[in-house]
């Protein structure tokens, strides 16, 4: 019994290592190839097949009056009248409108997207330090801190928007008192993008701090007291040691976190509503859930390319540490 | 300025003690080195002169100024560390002007000091390069270089040249011993080499399983090791321990007796229990009794195996006892009964010595030592009290 | 913290922290003192939502008036009536497979991605890495027709002569029509995240593992993995939440209705009514939603531990 | 209101029964408080004269309506067979009619079952079933004739009102009559107030009581103004988005655009008043400050608290409030139910007065839901012999004492028909008016674009950020511009 | 089986080449020690063989079968590492059992292996231990343990007891060797430690900036090394050396001259640049030249520093010259034009040297190496070719 158990266990082990084996042969470049295998076919089905087939879509009429997706083909035509503002009344608000900075999607998202990601930046960074201490009870400060990673952003919106609802919330009363808001922070511009935005850091700096902490942990400690005997402060410790060996795991916090916030949609739905502050991505569900498909994949597309400028500054910074190492 | 003292001074761990009850007296200027076997608590020691460990109990004092707790930087010292820990994404220029930089020196000092440092240890070349493209010997000279820069009260360094080879490490000694004088700063070094040892430093401070055994000048360790371990700890290869009791005028032992004038040595009473010791180059073959002035009797043994060194032999010797009467088994227990009817001997180069030979051998009198079987501690250092030690042995030799 | 090398004996060169040092005789105090202050700002500032929440729940549904630090009445059969509305741990349930499912097979298959893109050197790198991280770019909304189309089973896959159409298969309602899309669009993050950690393991370990005798893979799997425990518990902590947490596609993908695979959001959404929303069931039910990830944050930040590469080597 | 008797009932029931159309599932697409009794529901169902053959099963849906029609929307798209009733709302059948996305029930119902729609059934509700004139407009210019464009002939009916909702002022008796006001003998409940006198009378009550809220209703920027709340005051002022009643369904880009007219800028002033009072530099003389800042924030659920909870005197509320307050005042110790009064909604110009036909009066927005059939579906005739046995009176009596749901039968409007029902019999007179005065919102497949861009503009004048006629004439222009986007 | 052969294996970095035209043939069984000065090439060199860096040129095989891309787990061998890579989340014992784990031993061998090996290098207590709770050495017999346990047919080991001291380092010696004979394993093994290379090895190969400069028994190299790079670089102190010219007869140096038969040393050319090579341990006071066969004639020198060392002491000598004229100059300017007129030598503890003291010195003839100085190849290893070498030399002592 215990024998044929053996056996069993070795042949599925073996089975296990027989390709493990194979690769062995391959080059190193071979190699990366056969890893990346089921990345590409779980990429390419689930991710660059239905881009390039919105894409397809992005180059179409919108079909209000039929049972399809959409129309005849006009090739860029809906990309002309997007940024040319022409499409402005289907898509609820001006897309890029530097008169009303506070109205046009575009300048909203990016003024949300820096102000944000800043102070979660910064915020998580603290958090991340802190977490990284060793003191007793660190198991559910841990807990705590990144727990609001976990709220949904339905319920992120509802905490918020129950807090400022007049009649059920205290929220605009206390910050009235403080003389911040309007009496209708709800629907008033500024006042829903800081509530935006304080949700949001509230949630997501708890995904920077556990990017940044796991990066943090990965520091070898022996650096530490070469720095100390060196006669680093605290200070000088962060800023020659601890600061430039999380810098790859920040860039990747940030970059993904700034990626996120550009396509800013939920929190906002939820609280102050895409008309109080429209953002990229509120265009493409508005124009999404109004049956504009069409419209709705070109915004998509526009939006990506505008969060790809945006990336691009990390990227250029990626590529940085990549030669410097 | 840069004296170091540490009182008491004990560092426990889950389930062991490092450093146990360590009292050092380190003046300025001075150049300590500590030396033990491996896991005595020495790298211990060390991180607690530095601040990265709290001892556990005691006090360490720096320049007069109890320290114990206080962070790392604010003790003017540098290190070597013994795991060498450069920093990874620092290329060799910037890990080694890193304690520079800290200080906001000026870019030309920290150049000039960084080139400097950087052809003491021949790395000139390699300035640019990242940790990670270096062999282990450069990266050791980095980890040097990175405190030398530094010009501290105090260095601390732990093994500092245990990747080198031979030659660099001896033009590294002599230039740790520039520094040394040039900056006038104290060296707290940890080896395993001897020759390090012996030829560096001011005092050795032997340690075991973190205890303070001896500290003393290295010829004075060498010479008048204070116990056991430290005769056995000291000097390559090791000193041949031969057990044996006290009699009245002699120490007997399974393999040889040695006389002595009771007079002389009123340490040795009768009936005590001893361990006799007797370093290689002290064990002479008896055509060489000559030579010394007070060779002991000649003492019957067989060549076992021959280690030729290059500059000596060592030449390890099965004593055959008093009555010689069976030699072979004496033999084949020499392995399992080893220390007790074995004997270790250098002889030069040029000796015509074999394997498997039966010879003679004498031992220098003024050069054998005495312990307590016991204790461990020294009785005495020669069985010959009556000449003056040291200065007149040449002498000595040269009436033969 | 006694084995804890001088930390606490620690603080900055700042004025205030000098005088501070004065006046405290031991200078580790003030740096604690200043420690806890900033820990307990953190923890009032995440948690005091949480708390909010919790006064919502207490608050019997029809007190929902000017709720302020404290619930109107005290109403704790919320957290019953949550689940005779609706079978919530249904829900939670479906999440939980399909959140742990995903993760799985994300780590898995970020972990060989992330070996390729952080250890070895081959063409094409960069751009793969810059068309994964532009998946990313796009709002959920641009994929989800197409994959909607394809999980009821509307796409020709391709056509053989012989055997005919193969068509995409009619997924809806089960988990595979949510774990498959899922495991593409989080897999960027991860890729990236593993990517960075991996590539910081020196080369010497997996070189010994690989002298000892282990395979590239056994090398990544026994050495590599465990040694970015951080990094994969923090890649696996953000692909559970984000699954868990997910509904722009899982609300195509079911019915949601909690025996048809619905996630754990299409329940909350669900104890909403047409005008009106019971919002304390609702508060009840995600407190009671984020249990199972404060367990899995439990365990997971016991990976994120410091000095996993301490006594490795000697470089 | 005579002929609502079993007989009716029996004979469209006997009628579905007889055709015995084979058995099979039916998979009916219900909210939770449905799918809660599906058990109850079922056996109603064939209690109503439906085959044991088919077998209904139910498909819990949200009670979202916009998430409720996304996921209609992808399952027709993609062609799913199931469900094969569709429970959808009023405010977006249209646009899958349209699309011709559902089975014409014109065609598939009795001749009975159709007559007795027409004869004993609000026209409102109807109306937002139907297939619209023309969906497109035919001079447009640069889309073909709009006509062909989907969408059944005009007039032929795809969905069957399975529940109906108007919104009525729903008041504290008590107060009122405290404050000297006599609503009974003033036949409140049946006969509209204007606006004005509404204004006075809440001011006067709310100074006179120690409630926290005058006035409540739902004003923040979201579909419910521009479909609902808004689009009552414009119409009681005698307003139209589109030019009165007969274009509310299109044609789409073929209508004029209204909003730019003199009643829609009263309706405006007057809201504008009733929140910030006399103040307010666009306030009509004569209305008094009756609403809290809040409406400018709310939507249904945070208006309602304050009043079922007594600290309102009036909220316009949608039928179901009546049933929570009427409730809420039971438990409260303090109240009961009898404190609860229900008017119609007041109006400020009269159906004659109006510029429009059908347009003034009082005017309640219609809310709402079809039952619908599947055109994928492989029951569709199982499918239609449900949704007649759901007209059967007896499933419709069920729906209202059981489910506590109005439907779309005027029958049972009638306290005579149906019992004095707790707590809905006092309100069922004024219920009856409402929806006899039902306003639809003017549901196209542009309604959404539309009506977004109505609830930012409005909310922005009622909160004092824009004047009227800047915000209408703006508006005017991207209304325009949607209708001419197809 | 074991047996490793590397056929011109270069391995170039981006701005040096590590290792270059690499040829070794090391026999099965053979234990081979690679030599040379930090940053040679010889970890490289290692990894090559192990398969952890595959060559840019040629091809390495290992017994019989050409290995050069395969992966190391298909070569059978096991690796000490130079910076000893200890699995940091495994403990002692998994770590030593890693390699064994991956091959399915079953567990009672694989704890029969650990143990012993445990017990061979003095771990046995700390099998439960996490790398960073061990010290410097116990670390690094760690790494050993995890290479022995695997018994594999080739041993790679890069400085495998740097980090022990030097007892446990005698000890670990001659572990190893019983295990290299027990296993009859090839061994290569990296050192820069001169008795290990020395005691252990069947062959030494010397390398130097990636290059081989000589493969041969420890005593071939030691007495005669191929070049001078050879020379300078086996041997602790190092041997010394002195550029001179040959005149007929004559080697004559700026320190001294030294007389030769011509007829006995045909290599020696009159007008070539030469450098002349003497290990210290030859160079002996002139009051010893009786006791050696053939003594050059007496070298004025001046003692400068003396460095005892317990068994002998290094003497730092000037060399005055023939004429002798300026000896202070001479001290003054010692250290900067070491090496020409710089003299190491050795004597018995024993001796009565001081410091600046006037002496004469003599040359063994008998070990005087004479090097091409162009080239630095070795011209000749003695400059009294007529006597028989080696045995000789006891009994011409004993003549004295
Ligand atoms: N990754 C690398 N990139 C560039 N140069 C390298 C790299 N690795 C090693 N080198 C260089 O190659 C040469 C040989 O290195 P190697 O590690 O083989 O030396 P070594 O003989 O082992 O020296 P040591 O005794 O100091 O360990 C050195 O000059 C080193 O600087
Ligand atoms: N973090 C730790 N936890 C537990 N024991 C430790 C720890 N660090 C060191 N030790 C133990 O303390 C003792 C002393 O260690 P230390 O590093 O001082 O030795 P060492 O003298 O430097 O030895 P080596 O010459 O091998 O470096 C050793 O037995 C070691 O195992
Ligand atoms: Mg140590
Ligand atoms: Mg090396």
């Amino acid at each position: 019994m215990a024998t044929s158990d053996e056996h069993g266990r070795g042949r599925v082990r073996s089975a296990a290592v027989a390709p493990a084996n194979w690769t062995e042969q391959l080059s190193e470049q071979g190699f990366a190839y056969v890893l990346l295998v089921p990345t590409l076919l779980l990429v390419s089905t689930m991710a660059l097949w239905p881009l390039a087939s919105t894409f397809e879509m992005s180059l179409r009429a919108d079909a209000l009056f039929s049972a399809e997706y959409v129309g005849e083909f006009v090739a860029f035509e809906n990309y002309a009248e997007l940024l040319t503002g022409e499409r402005n009344a289907v898509l609820g608000s001006p897309f890029l409108d530097f008169g009303q900075p506070f109205q046009s999607a575009l300048t909203v998202t990016l003024i949300y997207v820096a102000i944000a990601v800043t102070l979660e930046t910064i915020i998580g960074f603290g958090q991340a330090l802190v977490l990284d201490q060793s003191f007793r009870g660190r198991r559910w400060v841990r807990v705590a801190i990144l727990i609001p990673w976990a709220v949904p952003i339905a319920i992120q919106g509802l905490i918020f928007w129950l807090f400022f609802q007049p009649g059920i919330g205290v929220g605009t009363d206390v910050m009235q008192g403080l003389g911040v808001f309007s009496q209708n922070p709800l629907i008033n511009t500024t006042d829903t993008l800081i509530i935006v935005i304080v949700a949001d850091v509230w949630k997501t700096s708890a995904f920077m701090a556990l990017l940044i902490l796991a990066g943090l942990q990965s520091v070898d400690r022996s650096l530490y007291d070469v720095a100390k005997v060196a006669g680093a402060s605290k200070v000088q410790q962060f800023r020659y040691i601890t600061f430039p060996l999380v810098l790859p795991a920040l860039l990747v916090a940030l970059l993904f976190r700034t990626i996120q916030s550009m396509r800013v949609y939920g929190i906002i739905e939820t609280t102050g509503g895409c008309s109080t502050l429209p953002s990229l991505t509120c265009m493409v569900v508005s124009t999404f859930r109004a049956g504009r498909y069409a419209t709705s994949a070109a915004v998509a597309f526009i939006t990506a390319g505008i969060v790809a400028l945006v990336a691009l500054v990390y990227i250029v910074k990626f590529a940085d540490l990549e030669v410097g190492a | 300025m840069g004296n170091v003292t540490l009182e008491h001074v004990t560092k426990r761990y889950a389930d062991v003690t490092a450093v146990d009850d360590m009292n050092l007296d380190i003046a300025d200027g001075e150049f300590v080195t500590l030396v033990g076997p491996s896991g005595c608590g020495k790298s211990t020691t060390l991180e607690t002169m530095a601040g990265l460990t709290i001892p556990s109990e005691g006090t360490i004092t720096i320049a007069g100024e109890d320290v114990t707790t206080r962070p790392p930087k604010d003790r003017d010292i540098a290190m070597v560390f013994q795991n060498i820990a450069l920093f990874p994404h620092m290329d060799v220029h910037d890990n080694m002007s890193f304690g520079l930089r800290l200080r906001d020196f000026d870019k030309a000092e920290i150049d000039r000091r960084v080139e400097r440092a950087a052809e003491i240890l021949q790395i000139e070349a390699l300035v640019d390069r990242m940790p990670d493209e270096l062999s282990g010997g450069q990266r050791q000279r980095v980890a040097i270089g990175r405190a030398i820069v530094r010009e501290p009260a105090v260095f601390l360094m732990d093994e500092p040249l245990a990747n080198l080879d031979a030659k660099l490490r001896v033009h590294m000694r002599t230039e740790l011993q520039r520094l040394h004088k040039e900056l006038d700063t104290t060296i707290i070094y940890v080896t395993h080499d001897q020759a390090e040892a012996m030829t560096m430093s001011d005092r050795i401070a032997v340690m075991n399983e973190g205890h303070l055994q001896q500290i003393a000048p290295p010829l004075v360790c060498y010479d008048q090791p204070a116990n056991l371990f430290v005769a056995g700890f000291i000097g390559s290869p090791s000193m041949n321990f031969v057990e044996g009791t006290v009699e009245s005028g002699e120490i007997v032992t399974p393999g040889f007796d040695v006389a002595f004038d009771p007079g002389q040595v009123p340490e040795l009473a009768p009936g005590d229990d001893v361990t006799v010791g007797v370093r290689p180059e002290d064990v002479y073959p008896a055509e060489k009794a000559g030579e010394l002035a007070n060779p002991t009797r000649p003492i019957r043994a067989r060549t076992d195996v021959l280690e030729p060194m290059g500059d000596e032999i060592f030449v390890y010797l099965v004593l055959r006892g008093e009555d010689a009467s069976d030699s072979e088994a004496a033999t084949t227990e020499a392995a399992s009964a080893r220390g007790s009817d074995e004997l270790l001997m250098s002889v030069e180069p040029d000796s015509d010595l074999a394997g498997d030979e039966d010879i003679e051998v004498v031992l220098d009198r003024r050069k054998i030592h005495v312990f307590d079987t016991g204790t461990g501690d020294a009785v005495c250092h020669d069985i010959l009290r009556s000449e003056a030690m040291g200065g007149g042995h040449p002498g000595a030799r040269e009436e033969t | 913290m006694a084995s804890q090398p001088v930390e606490g004996g620690e603080s900055d060169d700042g004025p205030i922290a000098q005088r501070a040092q004065e006046a405290i005789r031991n200078p580790g105090d003030a740096y604690q003192f200043l420690f806890y202050v900033v820990t307990a700002f953190f923890l009032v500032t995440t948690l005091f939502p949480f708390y909010w929440l919790l006064v919502l729940a207490l608050t019997p549904g029809d007190r929902m008036t000017d709720v302020g630090l404290l619930p109107n009445g005290f109403n704790p059969a919320s957290f019953v009536e949550m689940f005779q509305r609706l079978p919530f741990h249904v829900y939670m349930f479906n999440s939980i497979v399909i959140a742990l499912t995903t993760t799985v097979i994300v780590l898995l298959v970020a972990s060989f991605a992330g070996y390729a893109f952080g250890r070895l050197q081959f063409r094409g790198k960069t751009a793969l890495l810059l068309v994964l991280l532009a998946i990313s770019y796009f709002p959920p909304a641009a994929f989800i027709i197409p994959l909607f189309q394809f999980f009821t089973g509307n796409v020709e896959i391709l056509t053989l002569p012989a055997v005919g159409t193969i068509e995409s298969p009619n997924w809806f309602n089960t988990p595979g029509a949510m774990v498959t899309p899922f495991s593409a669009l989080f897999l960027p993050l991860s890729i990236f995240i593993l990517t960075t950690f991996y590539s910081q393991i020196p080369d010497g370990l997996e070189d010994a593992a690989r002298v000892e005798g282990a395979t590239r893979i056994g090398a990544l799997f026994r050495v590599i993995i465990p040694l970015s425990a951080p990094g994969v518990a923090t890649a696996g902590v953000l692909t559970f939440i984000g699954v868990y947490n997910e509904f722009f596609i899982s609300f195509l993908m079911t019915d949601g209705q909690a025996q048809n695979w619905a996630p754990i959001v299409w329940g909350v959404v669900n104890y909403q009514g047409q005008y009106q929303a019971f919002y304390n069931l609702m508060a009840a039910a995600s407190i009671v939603g984020v249990l199972p990830v404060v367990i899995l944050v439990v365990i997971a930040q016991e990976r994120i531990v410091s000095g996993l590469t301490a006594g490795a080597l000697k470089e | 209101q005579d002929g609502a008797g079993p007989g009716a009932g029996t004979g469209t029931g006997d009628g579905t029964g007889g055709d015995g159309g084979g058995g099979g599932t039916v998979e009916m697409a219900m909210p939770s408080n449905v799918t809660d009794r599906a058990e109850d529901t079922r056996q109603a169902l064939y209690d109503a004269g439906l085959s044991e053959d088919i077998e209904v099963s139910f498909l819990s849906t949200s009670e979202i309506s916009g998430d409720v029609e996304a996921q209609y929307r992808s399952w027709l798209n993609a062609g799913r067979e199931t469900p094969d009733v569709f429970r959808m709302d009023s405010g977006w059948t249209i646009p899958f009619v349209v699309r011709d996305q559902l089975v014409n029930l014109s065609e598939r119902l009795s001749d009975d079952a159709l007559s007795m729609l027409d004869e004993h059934y609000f026209e409102a509700p109807l109306e937002s079933a139907r297939a619209p004139a023309q969906a497109v407009g035919g001079g447009g210019g640069d889309t073909d004739t709009g006509t062909g464009m989907g969408g059944g002939p005009r007039g032929e009916l795809y969905g069957v009102p399975w529940q109906v909702g108007f919104p009525t002022i729903q008041y504290r008796k008590d107060l009122v009559t405290d404050a000297g006001f006599d609503p009974e003998g003033e036949s409140w409940a049946t006969e509209p107030m204007t606006w004005q006198r509404f204004s006075e009378v809440i001011a006067e009550t709310h100074g006179n009581a120690d409630v926290e809220y005058g006035f409540n209703w739902q004003g923040t920027d979201y579909v419910g103004l521009s479909c609902c709340t808004f689009n009552e005051f414009m119409t009681t002022w005698g307003g139209a988005y589109f030019g009165g009643r007969d274009t509310l369904f299109g044609p789409v880009g073929d209508r004029p655009v209204t909003v730019d007219e003199e009643p829609v800028y009263q309706a405006l002033r007057m809201v504008r008043t009733l929140i910030h009072g006399s103040d307010d530099e666009q306030a009509l003389d004569g209305y008094q400050q009756i609403s809290p800042n809040a409406v400018l924030e709310w939507t249904e659920g945070p208006s309602l608290e304050p009043f079922t909870n007594g600290n309102a005197v009036a909220l316009r509320y949608w039928p179901s409030g009546i049933f929570e307050a009427a409730t809420a005042f039971e438990e409260s110790g303090d109240l009961s139910p009898d404190d609860l009064g229900t008017m119609p909604i007041p109006y400020a110009v009269s159906q004659d007065e109006s510029e429009y036909e059908g347009i003034g009066g009082t005017a309640s927005a219609l809310g709402g839901w079809h039952l619908t059939v599947n055109p994928n579906s492989q029951n569709v005739d199982a499918a239609v012999q449900v949704i007649e046995a759901t007209m059967e009176q007896s499933f419709r009596t069920f729906q209202f004492s059981e489910l506590g749901y109005l439907t779309g039968d005027q029958r049972l409007f009638d306290p005579e028909n149906v019992g004095d029902v707790d707590p809905w019999g006092p309100h069922l007179e004024t219920l009856q008016v409402a929806g006899e005065n039902a306003i639809p919102r003017p549901v196209t497949v542009v309604w959404p674009d539309q009506s977004s861009q109505i609830a930012s503009r409005v909310n922005g004048v009622i909160a004092q950020q824009q004047a009227p006629e800047e915000a209408m004439s703006a508006l005017a222009g991207s209304l325009e511009e949607i209708e001419q986007s197809v």
